[in-house]
Protein backbone atom coordinates (compact mmCIF):
# COMPACT_ATOMS: atom_id res chain seq x y z
CA UNK A 1 0.00 0.00 0.00
CA UNK A 2 0.93 3.92 -0.58
CA UNK A 3 0.93 5.44 2.73
CA UNK A 4 1.14 9.41 2.87
CA UNK A 5 3.41 11.45 5.32
CA UNK A 6 2.99 14.82 6.00
CA UNK A 7 6.39 16.42 6.60
CA UNK A 8 7.13 19.54 8.88
CA UNK A 9 10.24 21.92 9.52
CA UNK A 10 13.66 20.42 9.07
CA UNK A 11 12.45 16.75 7.48
CA UNK A 12 10.39 18.98 4.97
CA UNK A 13 13.56 21.36 4.18
CA UNK A 14 15.27 17.71 3.64
CA UNK A 15 13.17 16.44 1.08
CA UNK A 16 11.72 19.25 -0.28
CA UNK A 17 8.46 18.38 -0.31
CA UNK A 18 5.22 18.73 1.92
CA UNK A 19 4.67 15.65 1.26
CA UNK A 20 5.75 11.91 0.38
CA UNK A 21 4.37 8.48 -0.44
CA UNK A 22 5.70 5.41 0.28
CA UNK A 23 5.07 2.01 -0.69
CA UNK A 24 5.02 -0.23 2.32
CA UNK A 25 3.80 -4.07 2.78
CA UNK A 26 0.18 -4.87 4.03
CA UNK A 27 -0.32 -3.93 7.80
CA UNK A 28 2.66 -2.35 8.02
CA UNK A 29 3.54 -0.73 11.07
CA UNK A 30 5.50 2.81 11.99
CA UNK A 31 8.56 0.75 12.27
CA UNK A 32 8.27 -0.73 9.15
CA UNK A 33 7.30 2.79 7.90
CA UNK A 34 10.43 4.14 8.77
CA UNK A 35 12.47 1.28 7.04
CA UNK A 36 10.64 1.79 3.81
CA UNK A 37 11.62 5.91 4.21
CA UNK A 38 15.40 5.07 4.62
CA UNK A 39 15.38 2.90 1.63
CA UNK A 40 12.98 5.83 -0.93
CA UNK A 41 14.31 8.99 0.67
CA UNK A 42 17.59 8.58 2.05
CA UNK A 43 17.98 12.12 2.52
CA UNK A 44 15.61 11.94 5.56
CA UNK A 45 17.66 8.83 7.34
CA UNK A 46 20.03 11.11 9.42
CA UNK A 47 16.86 12.00 11.27
CA UNK A 48 14.40 9.17 11.40
CA UNK A 49 15.69 8.07 15.13
CA UNK A 50 14.80 11.70 16.59
CA UNK A 51 11.32 11.85 15.15
CA UNK A 52 8.01 11.34 16.35
CA UNK A 53 5.07 10.13 14.24
CA UNK A 54 1.56 10.93 14.18
CA UNK A 55 -1.41 8.79 12.58
CA UNK A 56 -4.83 10.45 12.93
CA UNK A 57 -3.90 13.32 14.95
CA UNK A 58 -2.25 11.15 17.49
CA UNK A 59 1.73 10.19 18.48
CA UNK A 60 1.74 6.71 17.62
CA UNK A 61 4.32 4.15 18.84
CA UNK A 62 6.51 1.70 16.84
CA UNK A 63 4.22 -0.61 16.64
CA UNK A 64 0.74 0.85 15.78
CA UNK A 65 -0.49 -0.15 12.49
CA UNK A 66 -0.91 1.72 9.60
CA UNK A 67 -3.75 1.55 6.74
CA UNK A 68 -3.36 3.44 3.22
CA UNK A 69 -6.30 5.77 4.90
CA UNK A 70 -4.59 7.00 7.90
CA UNK A 71 -3.20 10.87 7.79
CA UNK A 72 -0.06 9.95 8.89
CA UNK A 73 2.66 12.55 9.71
CA UNK A 74 6.51 12.80 10.48
CA UNK A 75 6.95 15.10 13.75
CA UNK A 76 10.46 16.36 14.33
CA UNK A 77 11.03 17.33 17.78
CA UNK A 78 8.89 20.52 18.59
CA UNK A 79 9.86 24.03 19.33
CA UNK A 80 6.73 26.05 20.22
CA UNK A 81 5.83 28.35 23.08
CA UNK B 1 -10.45 29.09 24.56
CA UNK B 2 -7.66 27.62 22.04
CA UNK B 3 -6.25 29.57 19.40
CA UNK B 4 -3.44 29.08 16.61
CA UNK B 5 -3.21 32.67 14.67
CA UNK B 6 -1.27 34.50 12.00
CA UNK B 7 -2.46 37.64 13.72
CA UNK B 8 0.07 39.58 16.43
CA UNK B 9 -0.98 38.37 20.12
CA UNK B 10 -2.99 40.39 22.68
CA UNK B 11 -2.19 39.91 25.80
CA UNK B 12 -4.54 42.10 27.38
CA UNK B 13 -7.23 40.25 25.54
CA UNK B 14 -6.43 37.09 27.10
CA UNK B 15 -6.55 38.36 30.68
CA UNK B 16 -9.79 40.05 29.94
CA UNK B 17 -11.05 37.01 28.42
CA UNK B 18 -10.08 34.53 31.88
CA UNK B 19 -11.05 37.44 34.62
CA UNK B 20 -13.90 36.62 36.57
CA UNK B 21 -15.66 37.53 39.85
CA UNK B 22 -15.34 33.61 40.76
CA UNK B 23 -11.10 34.12 40.67
CA UNK B 24 -8.71 35.45 43.16
CA UNK B 25 -5.52 34.93 40.90
CA UNK B 26 -4.68 35.61 37.41
CA UNK B 27 -1.02 34.10 36.10
CA UNK B 28 0.21 34.98 31.98
CA UNK B 29 2.92 33.73 30.59
CA UNK B 30 3.82 35.21 27.23
CA UNK B 31 6.61 34.19 25.16
CA UNK B 32 8.50 36.75 23.05
CA UNK B 33 11.42 37.30 20.82
CA UNK B 34 14.46 37.19 22.34
CA UNK B 35 17.21 38.96 20.47
CA UNK B 36 20.47 37.09 21.65
CA UNK B 37 20.49 32.78 22.10
CA UNK B 38 24.39 32.00 23.74
CA UNK B 39 25.91 34.50 21.26
CA UNK B 40 24.05 33.99 18.59
CA UNK B 41 21.83 37.20 16.99
CA UNK B 42 18.51 36.76 16.10
CA UNK B 43 16.96 39.05 13.42
CA UNK B 44 13.13 37.43 13.42
CA UNK B 45 12.06 33.69 14.17
CA UNK B 46 9.28 32.19 11.19
CA UNK B 47 6.33 29.55 13.57
CA UNK B 48 4.95 26.11 11.60
CA UNK B 49 2.89 23.85 12.98
CA UNK B 50 0.61 21.07 11.81
CA UNK B 51 -3.00 22.74 12.36
CA UNK B 52 -5.03 19.60 12.93
CA UNK B 53 -2.37 18.15 15.38
CA UNK B 54 -1.57 21.30 17.18
CA UNK B 55 -5.32 22.40 18.03
CA UNK B 56 -6.16 19.01 19.32
CA UNK B 57 -2.72 18.84 21.16
CA UNK B 58 -3.54 22.32 23.13
CA UNK B 59 -7.16 21.18 23.76
CA UNK B 60 -5.95 18.15 25.43
CA UNK B 61 -3.75 20.03 27.62
CA UNK B 62 -6.58 22.66 28.84
CA UNK B 63 -9.23 19.70 29.57
CA UNK B 64 -6.21 17.98 31.07
CA UNK B 65 -4.91 21.43 33.17
CA UNK B 66 -8.48 21.82 33.96
CA UNK B 67 -8.70 17.97 34.89
CA UNK B 68 -6.02 18.44 37.42
CA UNK B 69 -6.33 22.35 38.67
CA UNK B 70 -10.09 23.75 39.63
CA UNK B 71 -9.31 26.42 36.78
CA UNK B 72 -12.06 29.02 36.07
CA UNK B 73 -11.13 30.11 32.69
CA UNK B 74 -8.16 29.67 30.71
CA UNK B 75 -7.10 31.01 26.86
CA UNK B 76 -3.77 29.62 25.31
CA UNK B 77 -2.97 31.59 21.67
CA UNK B 78 -0.08 30.60 19.40
CA UNK B 79 1.02 32.62 16.60
CA UNK B 80 2.43 31.79 13.23
CA UNK B 81 4.22 33.01 10.93
CA UNK B 82 7.12 35.85 10.57
CA UNK B 83 7.67 37.41 14.02
CA UNK B 84 9.88 40.88 14.58
CA UNK B 85 11.92 40.94 17.60
CA UNK B 86 10.24 40.93 20.62
CA UNK B 87 6.70 39.97 19.42
CA UNK B 88 5.49 37.45 21.27
CA UNK B 89 4.66 33.78 19.76
CA UNK B 90 2.73 32.69 22.95
CA UNK B 91 -0.18 33.54 25.77
CA UNK B 92 -1.27 31.27 28.31
CA UNK B 93 -3.33 33.09 30.64
CA UNK B 94 -5.50 31.39 33.47
CA UNK B 95 -7.47 32.27 36.66
CA UNK B 96 -8.31 30.01 39.79
CA UNK B 97 -9.41 31.28 43.14
CA UNK B 98 -6.57 31.26 45.16
CA UNK B 99 -3.01 31.81 43.06
CA UNK B 100 -1.09 28.49 43.96
CA UNK B 101 -2.98 26.79 40.96
CA UNK B 102 -2.41 29.23 38.79
CA UNK B 103 1.18 29.47 38.82
CA UNK B 104 1.41 25.62 38.43
CA UNK B 105 -1.51 24.97 36.01
CA UNK B 106 0.48 27.83 33.87
CA UNK B 107 4.17 26.25 34.22
CA UNK B 108 2.84 23.10 33.49
CA UNK B 109 1.01 24.08 30.51
CA UNK B 110 4.24 25.43 29.21
CA UNK B 111 6.34 22.62 29.57
CA UNK B 112 4.03 20.14 28.25
CA UNK B 113 3.53 22.16 25.38
CA UNK B 114 7.40 22.66 24.62
CA UNK B 115 7.19 18.76 24.60
CA UNK B 116 4.22 17.87 23.21
CA UNK B 117 2.43 20.15 20.19
CA UNK B 118 3.46 20.02 16.68
CA UNK B 119 4.63 23.97 16.55
CA UNK B 120 8.07 24.62 15.11
CA UNK B 121 10.30 27.94 15.29
CA UNK B 122 12.66 28.63 12.74
CA UNK B 123 15.30 30.79 13.30
CA UNK B 124 16.51 33.96 10.75
CA UNK B 125 20.22 34.44 12.33
CA UNK B 126 20.97 38.37 12.19
CA UNK B 127 24.11 36.79 9.57
CA UNK B 128 21.31 35.47 6.97
CA UNK B 129 20.84 31.78 7.52
CA UNK B 130 18.20 30.32 8.56
CA UNK B 131 17.71 27.29 10.98
CA UNK B 132 14.31 24.80 12.21
CA UNK B 133 14.76 24.72 15.98
CA UNK B 134 14.81 20.82 17.39
CA UNK B 135 15.61 20.10 20.41
CA UNK B 136 18.17 17.28 20.65
CA UNK B 137 18.23 16.45 16.89
CA UNK B 138 21.62 16.75 15.96
CA UNK B 139 22.57 19.52 13.27
CA UNK B 140 21.84 18.87 9.58
CA UNK B 141 24.07 19.45 6.78
CA UNK B 142 21.90 21.17 3.96
CA UNK C 1 8.76 50.26 38.77
CA UNK C 2 7.06 50.66 42.11
CA UNK C 3 3.99 51.82 42.36
CA UNK C 4 1.03 52.34 44.91
CA UNK C 5 -2.12 54.37 43.38
CA UNK C 6 -6.11 54.49 44.10
CA UNK C 7 -6.33 54.43 39.56
CA UNK C 8 -7.75 51.17 38.28
CA UNK C 9 -4.57 48.98 37.41
CA UNK C 10 -4.03 48.73 33.99
CA UNK C 11 -2.05 44.96 33.70
CA UNK C 12 -1.33 45.77 29.83
CA UNK C 13 0.81 48.81 30.55
CA UNK C 14 2.61 46.69 33.00
CA UNK C 15 2.95 43.68 30.34
CA UNK C 16 4.48 46.79 28.13
CA UNK C 17 6.61 48.05 30.55
CA UNK C 18 8.47 44.61 31.16
CA UNK C 19 8.59 43.76 27.49
CA UNK C 20 12.41 44.05 26.07
CA UNK C 21 14.08 41.42 23.49
CA UNK C 22 16.51 40.80 25.67
CA UNK C 23 13.90 39.03 27.53
CA UNK C 24 11.95 35.28 26.31
CA UNK C 25 9.47 35.42 29.03
CA UNK C 26 6.90 37.53 30.93
CA UNK C 27 5.18 35.87 33.93
CA UNK C 28 2.28 38.20 35.03
CA UNK C 29 0.42 37.82 38.17
CA UNK C 30 -2.95 39.92 38.73
CA UNK C 31 -5.05 39.78 42.14
CA UNK C 32 -8.67 40.46 41.59
CA UNK C 33 -11.48 40.49 44.14
CA UNK C 34 -13.35 37.40 44.66
CA UNK C 35 -16.84 37.42 45.01
CA UNK C 36 -16.59 34.36 47.82
CA UNK C 37 -14.24 33.32 50.39
CA UNK C 38 -15.10 29.85 52.17
CA UNK C 39 -19.23 30.33 51.85
CA UNK C 40 -18.98 34.43 53.13
CA UNK C 41 -20.15 37.00 49.80
CA UNK C 42 -18.74 40.18 49.23
CA UNK C 43 -20.00 42.86 48.36
CA UNK C 44 -16.54 45.29 47.99
CA UNK C 45 -13.26 45.63 49.18
CA UNK C 46 -11.34 48.30 50.65
CA UNK C 47 -7.53 48.26 51.04
CA UNK C 48 -5.29 50.99 53.03
CA UNK C 49 -1.49 50.95 53.67
CA UNK C 50 1.38 52.60 55.47
CA UNK C 51 2.03 54.47 52.49
CA UNK C 52 6.03 55.32 53.12
CA UNK C 53 6.83 51.69 54.54
CA UNK C 54 4.68 50.14 51.83
CA UNK C 55 6.55 51.73 49.12
CA UNK C 56 9.99 51.13 50.40
CA UNK C 57 9.09 47.14 51.27
CA UNK C 58 8.38 46.94 48.01
CA UNK C 59 11.65 48.26 46.24
CA UNK C 60 13.56 46.73 48.94
CA UNK C 61 11.36 43.29 47.59
CA UNK C 62 12.35 44.59 43.90
CA UNK C 63 16.01 44.63 44.83
CA UNK C 64 16.00 41.41 46.62
CA UNK C 65 14.49 39.65 43.93
CA UNK C 66 17.00 41.07 40.89
CA UNK C 67 19.89 40.20 43.22
CA UNK C 68 18.24 36.47 43.43
CA UNK C 69 17.29 36.23 39.80
CA UNK C 70 18.25 38.07 36.24
CA UNK C 71 15.66 40.07 36.04
CA UNK C 72 15.00 41.89 33.02
CA UNK C 73 12.63 44.52 33.94
CA UNK C 74 9.96 44.93 36.72
CA UNK C 75 6.73 45.88 37.79
CA UNK C 76 4.47 46.00 40.93
CA UNK C 77 1.43 48.25 40.90
CA UNK C 78 -0.61 47.53 44.93
CA UNK C 79 -3.83 49.64 44.54
CA UNK C 80 -5.52 50.87 47.29
CA UNK C 81 -8.87 52.30 48.58
CA UNK C 82 -12.43 50.92 47.10
CA UNK C 83 -12.49 48.21 44.75
CA UNK C 84 -15.58 46.37 43.53
CA UNK C 85 -15.82 42.88 42.57
CA UNK C 86 -13.41 41.55 39.65
CA UNK C 87 -11.27 44.90 40.15
CA UNK C 88 -7.67 43.96 40.48
CA UNK C 89 -5.53 44.85 43.84
CA UNK C 90 -2.38 44.06 42.58
CA UNK C 91 -0.28 43.46 39.54
CA UNK C 92 3.50 41.95 38.77
CA UNK C 93 4.84 41.24 36.02
CA UNK C 94 8.58 40.74 34.93
CA UNK C 95 11.08 39.64 32.35
CA UNK C 96 13.83 37.16 31.89
CA UNK C 97 15.76 35.43 29.24
CA UNK C 98 14.35 31.81 30.23
CA UNK C 99 10.94 31.38 31.31
CA UNK C 100 11.55 29.35 34.98
CA UNK C 101 13.06 32.23 36.49
CA UNK C 102 10.28 34.64 35.86
CA UNK C 103 8.08 31.96 37.46
CA UNK C 104 9.96 31.40 40.45
CA UNK C 105 10.59 35.39 41.15
CA UNK C 106 6.71 36.31 40.49
CA UNK C 107 5.84 33.54 42.94
CA UNK C 108 8.87 34.83 45.52
CA UNK C 109 7.66 38.33 45.41
CA UNK C 110 3.90 37.47 45.73
CA UNK C 111 4.75 35.18 48.71
CA UNK C 112 7.21 37.62 50.36
CA UNK C 113 4.76 41.45 49.15
CA UNK C 114 1.99 39.17 51.16
CA UNK C 115 4.12 38.42 54.51
CA UNK C 116 5.78 42.08 54.97
CA UNK C 117 3.93 45.24 52.98
CA UNK C 118 1.99 46.91 55.43
CA UNK C 119 -1.16 47.24 53.23
CA UNK C 120 -4.14 45.79 54.51
CA UNK C 121 -7.63 44.55 53.12
CA UNK C 122 -10.87 45.65 54.23
CA UNK C 123 -13.82 42.95 53.45
CA UNK C 124 -17.29 44.56 53.04
CA UNK C 125 -19.26 41.85 53.03
CA UNK C 126 -22.50 41.49 51.23
CA UNK C 127 -24.61 41.45 54.86
CA UNK C 128 -23.29 45.09 55.48
CA UNK C 129 -20.66 44.38 58.20
CA UNK C 130 -17.01 45.26 57.13
CA UNK C 131 -13.99 43.43 58.41
CA UNK C 132 -10.24 44.34 58.51
CA UNK C 133 -8.52 40.84 57.43
CA UNK C 134 -5.28 40.10 59.53
CA UNK C 135 -4.17 36.65 58.92
CA UNK C 136 -3.80 34.95 62.40
CA UNK C 137 -5.42 37.43 64.41
CA UNK C 138 -8.36 35.88 67.00
CA UNK C 139 -11.71 37.30 66.02
CA UNK C 140 -12.06 41.06 67.71
CA UNK C 141 -15.37 42.28 69.28
CA UNK C 142 -15.72 45.77 67.72
CA UNK D 1 9.44 60.40 77.02
CA UNK D 2 6.73 60.70 74.48
CA UNK D 3 6.66 58.05 71.52
CA UNK D 4 3.66 58.59 68.81
CA UNK D 5 2.80 55.58 67.36
CA UNK D 6 0.87 55.27 64.00
CA UNK D 7 -2.33 52.79 64.06
CA UNK D 8 -3.12 50.98 61.07
CA UNK D 9 -6.67 48.80 59.89
CA UNK D 10 -8.19 46.76 63.04
CA UNK D 11 -6.02 49.12 65.48
CA UNK D 12 -6.71 52.17 64.50
CA UNK D 13 -10.80 50.46 64.64
CA UNK D 14 -10.05 49.54 68.02
CA UNK D 15 -8.14 52.77 69.16
CA UNK D 16 -10.62 54.95 67.12
CA UNK D 17 -7.37 57.40 66.63
CA UNK D 18 -4.90 57.20 63.74
CA UNK D 19 -1.92 58.42 65.74
CA UNK D 20 -1.44 57.72 70.14
CA UNK D 21 1.45 59.06 72.35
CA UNK D 22 2.28 56.86 74.64
CA UNK D 23 4.30 57.88 78.15
CA UNK D 24 8.10 55.51 77.74
CA UNK D 25 10.50 56.41 80.46
CA UNK D 26 13.76 57.11 78.44
CA UNK D 27 15.55 54.67 76.24
CA UNK D 28 12.47 52.24 75.88
CA UNK D 29 12.62 49.40 74.17
CA UNK D 30 9.74 48.27 72.04
CA UNK D 31 8.89 45.42 75.08
CA UNK D 32 8.87 48.64 76.87
CA UNK D 33 6.12 50.78 74.30
CA UNK D 34 3.77 47.37 74.19
CA UNK D 35 3.91 47.58 78.30
CA UNK D 36 2.91 51.08 78.10
CA UNK D 37 0.13 50.54 75.36
CA UNK D 38 -1.29 47.90 77.01
CA UNK D 39 -1.73 50.17 80.61
CA UNK D 40 -2.68 53.44 78.68
CA UNK D 41 -4.83 51.58 76.01
CA UNK D 42 -6.19 48.62 77.05
CA UNK D 43 -8.52 48.69 74.16
CA UNK D 44 -5.15 47.52 72.10
CA UNK D 45 -4.33 44.72 74.31
CA UNK D 46 -5.78 41.92 72.75
CA UNK D 47 -4.28 42.42 69.51
CA UNK D 48 -0.28 43.36 71.12
CA UNK D 49 0.91 39.56 71.20
CA UNK D 50 0.22 39.44 67.17
CA UNK D 51 1.29 42.77 66.14
CA UNK D 52 4.83 43.99 64.65
CA UNK D 53 6.50 47.41 65.13
CA UNK D 54 7.94 49.34 62.55
CA UNK D 55 10.51 52.21 63.79
CA UNK D 56 11.62 54.50 60.83
CA UNK D 57 9.86 51.88 58.15
CA UNK D 58 11.95 49.34 58.88
CA UNK D 59 10.40 46.49 61.22
CA UNK D 60 11.89 46.12 65.10
CA UNK D 61 11.91 43.48 67.23
CA UNK D 62 11.34 43.51 71.48
CA UNK D 63 14.46 44.85 72.22
CA UNK D 64 14.92 47.72 69.74
CA UNK D 65 15.70 50.96 71.79
CA UNK D 66 13.51 53.83 70.44
CA UNK D 67 13.97 57.60 70.85
CA UNK D 68 11.42 60.66 70.66
CA UNK D 69 12.17 61.16 67.44
CA UNK D 70 11.66 57.52 65.70
CA UNK D 71 8.72 57.50 63.69
CA UNK D 72 7.05 54.41 65.46
CA UNK D 73 3.77 52.13 63.99
CA UNK D 74 1.85 49.37 64.86
CA UNK D 75 1.75 46.82 62.09
CA UNK D 76 -0.89 44.15 62.43
CA UNK D 77 -0.79 41.17 60.38
CA UNK D 78 -0.63 42.43 56.98
CA UNK D 79 -3.63 41.29 53.82
CA UNK D 80 -2.07 43.26 50.89
CA UNK D 81 -1.63 41.23 47.48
Amino acid sequence: MKIEVRLFAVARQLANQETIAVSCPESATIADLKQAIIEQLPELATILDHVRFAVNSDYADEKTQLSSTDEVACIPPVSGG
Amino acid sequence: MIQITRDPIDPDAAIRQVSSTQAGAVVMFLGTTREFTAEKKTRSLNYDCYPEMAERKLAELETAARDRWPIVECSIVHRLGHLELGEASIVVALSTAHRRDAFEAVQWLMDRIKEEVPIWKEEHWADGTTEWVHPGLPPQEN
